[in-house]
């Protein structure tokens, strides 16, 4: 009974919130808008009972979010929505396309015939998580890793105004680099 | 209880409210006035001259972005610690492998000066 | 040995993390007065007159505020603050003994830096967004460490919920052979509270940061979810790496409660010994020295579990 | 007696100390008796329940001092402490003040809020390559551990200076006849505020209790040389101030040679061995007027903090003059 009461109070809340988005002047209130928005879905999650995902998405919605404040503060024109403003640019178009979408979704939930799964559930989802990455899922897990790899060395090539050659001379010669503001290891 | 002891959250959280409802409530029972609105924020005894809520220059971007993509690892860590004991020493090498892996990149940015404020 | 507690536990959770923090600010308040070389009996009452301060002072609102986030700051950071201790054991019990306790604490712990930030923003304050800011920047330098050293105490006992983490302490407590993750997770559970040395999001130096322009109730509220954070931190600590509520001839709870209050002692004692810790300087140590130091502690930790 | 009268009387006192040029010896005394009262000082406006104003302030500052009152809520009350001797007296009544509840609801009822509206800020070029927005953020006259008379109009991107200038305010209040601090006590004020920037808050406080025992002439040697020990040992510190404020011009005064940590090494060392020559400060102080701006562009908000601390540029000994940007 309470989970009913639960989840429809999140479902209307992730709903909510996630119109909010568009409907706020401010970078900020939007972004914490979205972050409520997964905090509702991240409650569903835990309902039915895959408490690791649920928490996992509590754990990363929230620094990842923050994360994207502070880039939406620094590169959206008015940040805090003082000067009236929209967030949405092709209303009509916008409208039709995610009612549409919202439509098509809502109707393969409910005409598809979905199959239900044989298998056993396993009594610790987190566990056989664990396992499957070790295990079958092996591969997936090293490509992230290259790819999360790759990430790095691109953000840094690509957003670093200064790299190594400023900091430490054309011929990588000086002993502690040149940079404005001092750091903590390696001076 | 269902929703694997979730439901003491729920709790907590009625809970917590109920103490922010006491602190706020009990503090417009004794406040000696109402809310002041439309105050200047502190600056030195200035006025400001401009809005501080603005485009705010994040000298440590990159290090955000680094971070992002070091902390994907946590989706595979947590899970990891439980089956670790069991799978034994293919798993150690291949967790610290891929951990070893993105170390490299942020050595790599520390070397770029990724890790200063620009 | 760790089960979950009746219902009604829940009720007491709040009770019990208030008394230790105000037990905690008394602790620090004679510190202080031992240095200033005043009176420390008039000393221990100051931070209650302190919240009697707070509660009349009138409340204000800058100009331009965004008063919705900006209160929801000391809402959420008070609210997460309890949350985080829901999963940590008292002696035998535990309110929400979940499966995956460690993540959850972690979580509820995360949920700072948007309180910070929003703290700060929200006021419409240079020097508050300042502290906002560096509060971020903090957060993204300690949480791999801090992750680290929980999953390394997730590692030693095979699991992420609290209890078996306790249980797996009865032969050897975790500080034992975890030191650095120890260590390192005392150390980001003060960054996480932004305690001292880790105080730069509040600091002097501009105004009292994040907090500069919160006043009354709100600021009481803010400062008492910084509490909630510090003492769920300790609480952790002990429940991870001290054994939790083992301990001879007293009964666990009050082996919980006294191994608590040390954590929580040393932690504000070292708070007041040591100059605040900026990040523009320390983001190098922790990406650099923190987080190897993590690894190689985990390693260690894997490598003795796969052995065993 | 209603309960909001309770509460206010049994309420804490947070002072926020402003320091006008010629009040040194004002603030010394505030400062001690609010150490001696278990005051613990404010950080700010927000925080603080009683705006002291140590010195006599000069037209010049008063509307500074008037916008900090304005943003002070209820309970609240402001001392103005003229001189060394009138501490006790004007803070006592202040906080008779601070007591009473009819006063303080009508310190409640008339809060009034005036100013310019701020405008949008607006962008421009930094050295990173991004044009993001810049605020004008001037530190003093009126900010704790801050030089009293000196105002540096900053102009942060981030929290990054971009460009720096100074002006130098109510300097006409200042009387020549004010003996000067003793040469220990000065050091150790200055110490204090660079600990206090720097956010070792017991060593701060330590170097206040000293500073005050010197000034009485019973400072216990003990404690006096541990302290020197801890401040010259800490390992933490020196970590955090390496670098600071470096000055290494040909020109500049020797005394300030160096960087923040050596500066407060030496101050310590001054103490510990008793060193009676005078502060080194004051013959500095327009040179340091002067370098400022060139020592504080690019440098990061705290780090500026912390140069300008342990630079104490003594601005009371200079006379009315507005410095343009380096």
């Amino acid at each position: 009974m309470w989970q009913q009461i639960v989840f429809w109070l999140c479902a209307a809340g992730a709903v909510a919130s996630g119109v909010a988005v568009f409907r706020v002047d401010s970078m900020a209130r939007a972004t914490f808008a979205l972050l409520a928005s997964f905090v509702f879905a991240a409650v569903t999650v835990l309902l039915v009972d895959l408490a690791y995902l649920g928490v996992l998405v509590l754990l990363m919605m929230i620094m990842e979010m923050v994360i994207m404040v502070l880039f939406m503060v620094m590169y959206m024109m008015n940040p805090a929505g003082l000067m009236p403003m929209t967030m949405v640019h092709n209303q009509k178009g916008a409208l039709g396309i995610s009612a549409g979408t919202f439509a098509v979704l809502t109707a393969v939930v409910y005409l598809v015939d979905w199959p239900s799964s044989g298998a056993a559930r396993p009594a610790d989802p987190a566990h056989a998580l664990g396992e499957a990455i070790m295990g079958s899922k092996m591969l997936v897990m090293i490509v992230v890793g290259l790819a999360l790899f790759a990430t790095i060395v691109t953000t840094v090539v690509l957003a670093t105004h200064r790299g190594r050659y400023d900091r430490y001379g054309d011929r990588l010669d000086r002993r502690s680099p040149d940079d404005p503001v001092r750091g903590g290891v390696g001076r | 209880m269902s929703m694997g002891g979730f439901g003491g959250a729920l709790l907590v959280v009625a809970l917590v409210a109920g103490v922010l409802g006491a602190l706020y409530g009990g503090a417009l029972l004794v406040r000696l006035g109402r809310t002041v609105t439309g105050t200047r924020p502190f600056l030195s005894g200035h006025d400001p001259a401009e809005h501080a809520v603005s485009r705010f220059h994040v000298r440590w971007y990159t290090l955000t972005m680094i971070f992002l993509a070091f902390d994907m690892e946590m989706v595979f860590m947590y899970p990891w610690a439980l089956v670790v004991a069991e799978l034994g020493t293919k798993a150690v090498i291949e967790m610290f492998v891929f951990l070893a892996v993105l170390m490299a990149g942020v050595v790599y940015a520390w070397r770029e000066g990724a890790l200063r404020w620009t | 040995m760790v089960e979950q507690a009746p219902w009604w536990s829940a009720l007491l959770l709040p009770v019990v993390l208030a008394a230790f923090a105000v037990a905690a600010a008394m602790f620090g308040s004679v510190l202080t007065a031992r240095t200033a070389g005043t009176a420390p009996g008039v000393a221990a009452a100051a931070p209650l007159r302190s919240a009697a301060g707070l509660l009349v002072r009138q409340r204000r609102s800058t100009l331009a505020a965004d008063a919705l986030l900006w209160r929801a700051a000391g809402v959420v950071l008070l609210l997460a603050g309890v949350l985080a201790s829901l999963v940590t054991p008292l002696g035998r019990w535990s309110v929400g003994d979940l499966p995956v306790g460690v993540v959850w604490f972690n979580a509820m712990e995360v949920v700072a830096w948007a309180a910070v930030w929003l703290a700060g923003w929200g006021g419409n304050s240079a020097f508050g967004l300042s502290g906002g800011y560096r509060f971020v920047a903090q957060g993204v330098c300690y949480e791999l460490p801090h992750m680290f050293a929980l999953t390394t105490a997730a590692i030693g006992a095979g699991s992420l919920r609290v209890a078996d983490i306790v249980a797996a302490q009865q032969q050897l407590w975790f500080v034992v052979w975890m030191p650095v993750a120890f260590a390192v997770f005392l150390l980001t559970v003060a960054a996480m509270a932004f305690w001292p040395p880790f105080d730069h999001p509040l600091g002097l130096d501009v105004a009292g940061g994040a907090a500069s322009e919160l006043s009354g109730v709100d600021r009481l509220v803010f400062l008492a979810g910084r509490w909630a954070l510090l003492v769920s931190g300790s609480g952790m600590a002990v429940a991870l790496f001290l054994g939790g509520g083992s301990g001879p001839l007293l009964p666990g709870w009050l082996w919980s409660v006294l191994k608590t209050a040390a954590v929580l002692a040393a932690l504000v004692w070292a708070g007041r010994r040591l100059p605040t810790v900026r990040m523009e300087r320390f983001a190098e140590v922790a990406w650099l020295v923190l987080i190897p130091a993590t690894l190689v502690q985990a390693l260690i930790v894997s490598i003795v579990v796969v052995a065993r | 007696m209603d309960l909001t009268a309770r509460l206010l009387r049994w309420a804490d006192i947070r002072p926020l100390v402003a320091e006008v040029p010629g009040g040194t010896w004002a603030r010394l005394a505030v400062e001690r008796l609010a150490r001696e009262r278990g005051w613990r000082v404010a950080a700010c406006p927000a925080e603080a329940n009683l705006l002291v104003v140590a010195g006599t302030p000069h037209a010049e500052v008063e509307p500074y001092l008037l916008r900090v009152w304005q943003s002070m809520t209820a309970p609240r009350a402001r001392a103005d402490v003229p001189s060394g001797p009138a501490a006790a007296s004007a803070l006592d009544a202040a906080v008779a003040e601070l007591h009473d509840p009819a006063r303080q609801r009508d310190h409640a009822a008339s809060a009034v809020h005036s100013g310019l509206d701020p405008e949008m800020a607006d962008r421009d070029a930094d050295r990173d390559g991004l044009a993001l927005d810049q605020l004008t953020v001037p530190l003093g006259p009126v900010l704790p551990d801050w030089p009293a008379g000196l105002v540096v109009h900053t102009v942060l991107q981030g929290d990054v200076i971009q460009s720096a200038r100074v002006q130098l305010t109510g300097l006409a209040a200042t009387r020549a006849a004010d003996e000067p601090v003793p040469a220990a006590a000065a050091r150790l004020d200055t110490c204090a505020r660079v600990l206090s920037v720097a956010g070792a808050h017991d060593a701060a406080l330590a170097a206040r209790r000293l500073r005050d025992e010197v000034l009485t002439g019973q400072a216990p040697e003990r404690r006096l040389q541990r302290w020197a020990a801890w401040v010259r040992r800490s390992r933490l510190l020196r970590w955090s101030l390496a670098g600071i404020g470096r000055v290494d011009d040909a020109d500049a005064p020797p005394a300030l040679a160096g960087d923040a940590l050596a500066r407060l090494h030496r101050a310590a060392e001054a103490v510990s061995h008793r060193h009676d020559d005078p502060p080194r400060h004051t013959d500095a102080a327009q040179w340091m007027v002067e370098a400022l701006p060139r020592l504080l562009e690019g440098r990061e908000l705290a780090v500026a903090r912390i140069a300008v601390a342990s630079l104490d540029p003594a601005v009371e000994t200079l006379a009315h003059t507005e410095v343009a940007d380096g």
